[in-house]
């Protein structure tokens, strides 16, 4: 640890690792204050001691437990190195599918995990108690570590996290180049957006009769934005927002897209209910183009390594050039 | 008219007492007596068709209980029982009133014959005064007092009690005889009921019923159960 | 002394209309007596339902803590509200397990199917000639097994199916629309005609199983009424507004303390209008917490329990 | 006649160990009697705290369904387990709300607190004398508030904080690592001398109110100790293992269906032992069903659940 | 030496009789007598120590109830109430042993002494062979003489029993009696029991007391008061 960094990735985008290369290994902070986490990657024998936890450069059998934290594997073309993963059926790559992959327990159970003999295992965490449970189950020599993804926000920043995962398997140089072609490519399509009209965007649908909606701070609100949409019913909240109905009805701006959260495969629900009437003549959208045989939905898991796709497919929603053929987004007819 | 023959009455299948037969007409008034656990109690549950027979046949006007609808039973039948009751915020005119269930509307709605049969009944208990009272907060002989109405207000062809007498003090017993005499007489219906207390009842009931402590069940006047000597034997006096 | 019942009845009664009143022209939107879109669409289903559902499950809970003499009895102890529950978490989360024909059944449909195989469990157990104490007990591991099957729904089901069900499962009056308030109204007919089967026999039983018979009550027959009823109650209103079980519960006897009788053709009514009040109540409340986004159900506890609780506290003699 | 306790209670015993053994040899990682680290630290704080804390729950159930005659009463009745929880919910979600050096209290300190608080509400409410119904349904209130206390605040928080709470409240006998197994068996320990406080007293209350005073019982003070009791315990094991109810509620139904007696202390240990055979077995199902990710709850109710009904209704003339 | 003066008795802090003074030495034998609803049970308990006093004291030994533990008065004061006991799977020998309660160590663990009391009381009130039985599956008169074995054992210097011969048989009220008096003249018990059965208690009190139905209370000889004819006055007889 006394020794001197070489270099620092400092990410451009997400707020909650930062990887500091040294000559025999690498340091990873990650966590959000104050419980941020520190912990070394390395291989081979080490000329120095170190009381922060090992862990392998080279994962061989990595488990891991949101479908966040498996889409650089198909990045690096690597997926045959996922052996466990906490709900299979929620993959939708098909190339896990042809593998023999553990379904491992929800409350990670230690005597499960050990015998996978995992190089790495990949959870998702915020907070004291979580951070505890890995000090607990490192004690047991299980190498976990907590991926912070979600607590992003920019989808970027969401992209970046790859960069981290990738550290565990020696590919962090490569991964921050492809890191560096997406962020270009957003940004080329977030400036060509800057050309268009803005268009009223309007999220979400009605849930037990209240209308629930994005956030005006969340990761869909800065697509839409990026994506040269103007947000109706915009809070200044990350979470989902449940607004009154009769503040609904009673916005005056014209909306000029609609995109639904639920998973409607026509309109016929949404002609079903006249609460909709309003917005019945808006051309409404949904992101379940993608969906596996269980239902699950790859939006949530290339979705988060391709920001660039997803705001070509919002800005193609919004804007109807037809330059760009949706990837997960589809028209509901 | 009720009738069983060679009826057992037990619990759980195991019969208590076996092999009964007997009557039990309108107008009839009989006391039936035998020491503690003998199975009165659970005979005049099972004749009253509360408690299910192990054996044997009870007919009520030649048809077999069996065949006979719980509604058509209740509106001959009655019964008080030994159980206590735990209701809540009941009050004494509530709880006479449903004696009179089976012959009311749908909703329960009170003519005004069902108001002259309470109000009756109410009247020879004496417990005018009780009707606005909680059911709770009576003391134990008022209790019993209002279940004797309930019963009563059944205008039963027959009327089967469990130690009617418990709980009651001097005047009331008396009373309580009487009144059972006059209903048997003049309402023709016909009573059963099981007492410890001999010298109250010896002049009023036309038939005592006996059970031995071998199970057999000894039918007789009051007189001739004196004489037979049976009742001396079987409570040692 | 005789009047109390009424009296109370009467301003239990008033109290539900004041509170209909406020509801159809104070909103979210604030005072509005004009916007017929939103007088019809919006307020008039919410207030039908908290009205009839409220109604509904505080008489099931009526019914249910009678025939038990339980003073824990309410919608969800027999495991009816589970039943129903769990016909919804497939409706909902089905698309995933399901052929693609049966998506296509309501929720309302499935809630009334789960509620049945419950039902008929429950009959089969009644037909058994099991003792209260079996049944409450049986019903509980029913209830139990039910709402685990549900987690284990949840859990292999995608997160925006599960998002509808968790949704749905914070209870709520508002989920219904104009177009669904017939159906809801024509169950809660159906609902309050078998509830008018039941006074007189529910006022026999109270006196205990061997008088009720000794007055002409199929007693076998009551109790299969009884849960037949309960379940119906239930079930038609977990299908439109998911599982509600506080009022249920505390609904009858906060009627029962105001009123002082036990004759429940009293108590009946008087427990659906304080059912009625208390979800009219949360509604009310519902308005001025709108940006805290709360459920029903959390508001009944919230607010609901602790005015409840002091107002108990106080009259605490009568308990 | 006279031995059927004896041999039910070594029976339990017998079962108890059997699993105990089983579950010592044989995990997730197969048959393994070598691995000290998998033996000691994996498999041993879980046995240990399964038996304990199934004992403890299925104790505490016992005395609340003795005491409030009522076959519904569980560890959730009277809000204790909420206020654990709640306790909980703000140690783990907290850290959105709370100043920093307030989230460094441990999880089990706070479930402590939690339930304490609960605990001084019903201790003054039995101060004040309530009778037991009414303490009931004041208590289902507590519950009430505080369960809706929680959702609200799971609705206010960060979702990934609200993520960690859920999974504790799915409950687990497995959190605790070797080095809380002290403390834990520390709780369990006071928790059993507590539980020796009772039987006589219990069984004296068995017969009533009255005859109890009569035989020399302090009510008021029993009551206390009898709350004081089931909150220590449940609290100890909520804030260790999260919120486990069917154990609770089934364990005393079951212990006295095969013991048939109701000596107090004969019913609890047998009850004791239930509760761990219960807890034990739970885990022993965890193993085969890992993939599915079943929580002890769901596992108890899905598995658990329909054995003991089929059981039950068996044995159904004696209950 | 149980004495009270200007007691009150009620319920919620409405007085049913007030007024009431009287001792009851260890030996005595009174039957308390009155009309229904008149508050002999009322009375009883709150003389037990079971039910508050609205006014006056209540003392033991001329010690006030409210400065001695509930502890020490179990040891001086038994009851036998007319409450039903709902107890599932409680045995016979289980509840009669419970009244030894008071005497047991902290787990209720009997001693030779213990089980001679039991078994005494239990061959005097004939009952070994119900032993092992449950208490829910006995007759209405065996359950009596139970609770009033549990009582018994108890060995309480002083007994209130509530209509003790309720349910029981002709025979087993005259043992009671007997019974009854064996233990206040051998074991200088101080017994006070209400009763409706004035044959059967006058030749073996040694007083009434009379609750009259203007709340007053007469206390005399069986001789005496049937003399004063305040029996009869009270009861119409
Ligand atoms: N819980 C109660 N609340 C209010 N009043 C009550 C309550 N219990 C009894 N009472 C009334 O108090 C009076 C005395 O009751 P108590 O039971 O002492 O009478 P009692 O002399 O024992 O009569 P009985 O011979 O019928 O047993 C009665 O008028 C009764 O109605
Ligand atoms: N639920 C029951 N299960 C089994 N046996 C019972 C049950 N109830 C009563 N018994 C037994 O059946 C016998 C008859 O009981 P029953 O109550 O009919 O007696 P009884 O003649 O009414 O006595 P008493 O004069 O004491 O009221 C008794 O020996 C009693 O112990
Ligand atoms: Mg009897
Ligand atoms: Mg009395």
């Amino acid at each position: 640890e006394s020794q001197k960094v070489i270099k620092t990735y400092t990410p451009r985008y997400a707020q909650y690792f930062k990887i500091h290369y040294y000559d025999q290994f690498k340091i990873v902070e990650s966590g959000k204050k104050p419980i941020v986490d520190r912990f070394m990657v390395a291989d081979g024998p080490l000329n120095c001691t170190s009381s922060l936890f090992k862990f392998t450069a080279n994962t061989k059998r990595f488990i891991a437990t949101s479908t966040t934290h498996v889409s650089f594997l198909s990045v690096l073309n690597m997926e045959n190195r996922l052996v466990g993963f906490q709900g299979i059926n929620y993959l939708y790559n098909s190339k896990f599918q042809g593998q023999k992959i553990q379904d491992i327990h929800y409350q990670m159970n230690a005597e499960e995990l050990l015998s996978l003999s995992p190089d790495l295992v990949m959870a998702y965490s915020a907070n004291l108690a979580g951070q505890k449970r890995i000090n607990e189950l490192r004690k047991l020599k299980i190498p976990v570590v907590f991926n912070y993804d979600f607590e992003e926000v920019h989808p970027l920043a969401r992209a970046e996290w790859m960069i981290f995962s990738a550290v565990f398997f020696n590919q962090d140089s490569i991964m921050q180049k492809y890191f560096t072609k997406i962020e270009s490519s957003y940004n080329d399509l977030k400036k060509q957006a800057l050309a268009f009209k803005k268009k009223n965007v309007l999220v979400g649908d009605i849930q037990n009769g209240k209308w629930t909606t994005c956030g005006g701070e969340s990761d869909l609100a800065i697509l839409i934005r990026d994506a040269g949409g103007n947000l109706l019913l915009k809070s200044t909240s990350r979470e989902t927002q449940t607004i009154s109905l009769e503040k609904v009805l009673k916005i005056t701006e014209k909306a000029d897209v609609w995109l639904t959260q639920n998973t409607w495969e026509n309109l016929v629900p949404l002609s079903k209910d006249s609460r909709y009437k309003k917005f019945t003549s808006v051309p409404a959208y949904n992101n379940t183009r993608l969906l596996n045989k269980s239902g699950f939905n790859d939006y949530w898991e290339r979705g988060v390594s391709r920001p660039d796709l997803l705001l070509a497919d919002i800005s193609e929603v919004i804007h109807k050039n037809g330059s760009h053929s949706l990837t997960w987004y589809k028209e509901l007819k | 008219m009720i009738t069983f023959k060679n009826l057992s009455v037990g619990f759980d299948n195991k019969s208590i007492l076996a092999n009964l037969s007997g009557e039990l007409k309108r107008g009839d008034l009989i006391a039936l007596m035998g020491i503690n656990g003998v199975g009165k109690s659970c005979f005049l549950k099972t004749i009253s068709g509360l408690h299910p027979a192990i054996d044997g046949d009870i007919n009520l006007n030649e048809r077999s209980f069996t065949r006979i609808t719980p509604a058509e039973i209740a509106k001959k039948l009655a019964v008080v029982l030994t159980d206590k009751i735990h209701a809540d915020f009941l009050r004494v005119h509530e709880l006479i009133a449903l004696g009179r269930s089976p012959y009311t509307n749908f909703w329960g709605d009170f003519l005004e014959e069902d108001g002259q049969a309470v109000e009756e009944i109410v009247g020879l208990l004496n417990i005018k005064d009780l009707n606005q009272r909680l059911f709770s907060d009576l003391s134990d002989g008022q209790k019993q007092k209002v279940l004797l109405a309930r019963a009563l207000v059944q205008t039963p062809d027959y009327l089967f009690l469990d130690e009617p007498t418990t709980y009651l003090d001097i005047p009331s017993k008396i009373e309580l005889m009487k009144l059972l005499k006059f209903v048997s007489r003049e309402k023709h219906t016909g009573i059963l009921f099981s007492t410890h207390d001999l010298s109250l009842i010896e002049k009023e009931v036309d038939q005592i019923w006996l059970i031995d402590s071998a199970g057999v069940l000894h039918k007789k006047s009051p007189d001739e159960m004196n004489r037979s000597g049976l009742l001396a034997k079987n409570f040692n006096i | 002394m005789n009047t109390r019942p009424t009296i109370a009845l009467l301003s239990f009664l008033a109290i539900t209309i004041l509170l209909s009143a406020i509801l159809f022209v104070y909103g979210e939107a604030g005072f509005n007596t004009q916007d017929q879109l939103i007088l019809w669409q919006l307020r008039f289903p919410k207030i039908m339902v908290a009205l009839l559902a409220g109604g509904m499950l505080a008489s099931s809970g009526l019914l249910l803590q009678v025939f038990f003499q339980n003073p824990l009895a309410g919608p969800d102890l027999l495991g009816i509200n589970a039943g129903a529950c769990l016909g919804v978490a497939f409706a909902i989360m089905g698309a995933s397990f399901l052929p693609v024909e049966w998506q296509g059944i309501g929720q309302a449909l499935m809630a009334m199917a789960g509620a049945l195989s419950v039902f008929f469990l429950l009959a089969f157990l009644v037909q058994k000639n099991l003792s209260r104490i079996s049944l409450i007990i049986l019903g509980l591991l029913i209830a139990s097994f039910t709402s685990s099957f549900i987690s284990v729904l949840v859990n292999m089901t995608p997160s925006l199916q599960v998002k509808n069900f968790l949704v749905w499962s914070m209870g709520s009056f508002q989920g219904l629309t104009i177009e669904d308030v017939p159906y809801f109204c024509g169950l809660a007919a159906l609902g309050i005609v078998f509830l008018a089967l039941m006074p007189k026999k529910l006022n026999q039983f109270i006196i205990g199983e061997n008088y009720a018979r000794s007055m002409g009550m199929n007693v076998q027959a009551f109790k299969f009424l009884l849960i037949l009823v309960c379940s119906f109650l239930v079930a038609s209103v977990t299908a439109y507004c998911g599982p509600i079980g506080f009022i249920g519960i505390i609904a009858p006897h906060l009627a029962r303390i105001f009123i002082k009788r036990s004759d429940i053709r009293l108590v009946m009514p008087a427990v659906f209008l304080v059912g009625s009040s208390l979800a009219l109540f949360t509604e009310l409340i519902l308005i001025f917490t709108s940006e805290y986004s709360l459920a029903t159900n959390s508001i009944l506890g919230l607010i609901g329990a602790p005015v409840i609780a002091l107002y108990l506290y106080k009259e605490r003699r009568v308990l």
